[in-house]
């Protein structure tokens, strides 16, 4: 029984990245889309938060909303997997439930 | 009907006002309220202001839709949970939110109140017990 | 497996309503039933025929008329919604006196019980907004 | 003092163009002048004649087009903005070959420029927005 | 040569306020509107940034926002001034320029 | 016309395709520039997003709007402020940005760096010296 949380604004913006951390229990998923996806940038302030939770969660981003921010793959956080929109139906698919991070 | 309940969640974390979420929300929640489901609300993060005594809105010219949530008991909306973290964040208490409450109809009609508090682990619990989550 | 879709934002103002597309497409395209779409909030204003977007932009009206029609997935705005923004069909225009219509093909008008239903038959619900 | 005001989202999904209403309003009943409104962004759709709010709600729009018409403010509708997201009138209707328009009575669409314009010629420039 | 700021975000949701704090000059006033004015409240984990600023800035908020969300006046840090829109006109007057932090 | 030359100043501090704020700010800066005012552009918070290089939106379907800022010179949009402390705390250097530059026609049409960095400091002394500004 787990959850698929998306997160769609910058954490350097809102709180939706920071609260559905605190929020999302183990083995949950964090799908990074849209402005969210700069949550998964080594080297920024937020990286270090962001890092520690890898493992417990599985977090994973939208690789079109990569490619649209000129965000480099290798500059991905190490254990950050990149899906296409299939692969974002299939997590869908494969968790209990979707929460939106709005 | 009873093998198609489903666990309902309205997730709020908005301000009132400032934006419309909080507000079409709980326009959601009214009409879902006749289709028998089993339906949670949570206020966390900035949702909690919703519930806040006291709600004027004369001066700015919106309509006040904070008297609604005391209708809730009346649709059979009994479960509000509230995070005791993001009140505290807030510099809030219970003290500071409007007496939201129903009658029990498997006590006698005891008025209870809707209003829950609970702790950000026992909220991430609640949330992770769903079939169906709206967020606004 | 069903999923339904919830679009709470206006087109090209925040890319909710593309990335809900794009899902939907993906979700249809991999075999899976997108029995229905609901345009809630500003998301009511996707369903305008009236648009008029750049020449090198998407259309996003059009796109989701023509996977509906592909697919057979009902469009619903949510009358609520769209009445206080002025999104309105030739039936509700005439009820509420209005001069004129503008919802699209292939976007039907109806109420929240909608969304509730879609909920309940759908096996996930995914919400895209802002 | 001369002011220009800036609208930038829709009406009633934020509070800026309710807290821009009441802005103009108190500064035209202090005796200072606000020429013009700009509508851009979401902004735009504060514009159209076809919304229905509650009986119980303000009407943006009817208050907006009051105010214009007591004060003589120009209200005016970006053009590319309002094409993207579906707000015409009839000039527009009938050049882009749509079926309907929707603009409400008091504001008009033009250019950008305006609100440049708008920017040299007050004193003061305010923006309300998301 | 002042500039008059407006917030109109929670300071809980968004950085709107603290970008406004970092940049704001010493004489110049910020305007707390809409969800903005959840700034200016006492007891909040906020409320010590916003008060340490209080004197180099001018701190105001929009009573008619505070009143529709149901902040009693007396929860108002010290030293922040409410007005009405009347109070607003006022403000943008007197400043050289408005900048709104949206 | 000299006379009534006004100080503009556009800050952007959103990122861009999440929302349409980054290109319908950029379209006002390109009609903006026919009005020969004194034009700044100010990128800080999220706002410096909207300059890093390798952009491709093919798989959004959303337009990819970056290489206008390339043509700004053009325009004679020659003042892009970015902030150093902005830069830093998302992990950028100025060699994540885009080059943008403008020919200076009173200096033989030397090609010149339009993107000057500049500290939170030097920013706020660039933001308190304007005329209009608007934000998006």
């Amino acid at each position: 029984m787990s959850t698929l949380h998306t997160v769609n604004k910058s954490p350097f913006a809102t709180n939706a990245l920071a609260s559905c951390l605190n929020h999302a229990k183990d083995g949950d998923t964090i799908l990074l889309i849209e402005d969210g996806v700069y949550g998964a940038a080594t080297g920024t302030t937020l990286a270090d938060t962001v890092t520690a939770k890898v493992g417990a969660l599985s977090i994973c981003v939208l690789s079109g909303d990569i490619s649209a921010r000129g965000i480099d793959q290798k500059r991905l956080i190490k254990g950050v997997t990149s899906v296409d929109y299939t692969g974002f139906v299939k997590l869908a698919a494969s968790h209990d439930r979707s929460q939106a991070w709005l | 009907m009873a093998d198609n309940i489903k666990k309902f969640l309205y997730v709020n974390r908005r301000a009132p006002y400032g934006t419309i979420y909080a507000l079409e929300a709980l326009e959601v929640v009214l009409i879902g309220a006749a289709f028998d489901q089993d339906v949670s609300l949570a206020f966390f993060d900035d949702g909690v202001f919703q519930l806040t005594k006291g709600q004027n809105t004369e001066e700015i010219g919106v309509k006040n839709f904070s008297p609604t949530f005391r209708a809730l008991g009346d649709y059979d909306v009994t479960k509000l949970y509230v995070e005791q973290e993001s009140l505290d964040e807030r510099g809030l208490t219970a003290a500071d939110l409007q007496e939201i409450t129903y009658e029990d109809e498997d006590d006698d009609w005891a008025e209870k109140p809707s209003l829950k508090i609970v702790s950000r682990a026992e909220l991430s619990d609640i949330m992770a017990d769903q079939d169906v989550v709206l967020s606004f | 497996m069903k999923f339904g879709v919830v679009v709470n934002e206006g087109p090209y103002t925040h890319q909710a309503s593309d990335t809900a597309y794009n899902f939907a497409k993906a979700a249809l395209e991999s075999g899976h039933e997108v029995p229905r779409v609901f345009f809630y909030h500003d998301g009511v204003n996707v369903g305008t025929r009236l648009a008029v977007p750049p020449q090198d932009e998407r259309n996003i009206q059009k796109n989701w008329t023509a996977l509906a029609q592909k697919h057979e997935v009902d469009l619903v705005i949510c009358i609520a919604a769209a009445q206080r923004r002025g999104m309105l069909d030739a039936n509700e225009a005439k009820r509420q006196g209005k001069d004129a219509d503008n919802i699209a093909e292939g976007f039907r008008i109806s109420g929240l019980g909608q969304l509730i239903e879609m909920g309940i038959q759908t096996d996930r619900l995914m919400v895209f907004g802002d």
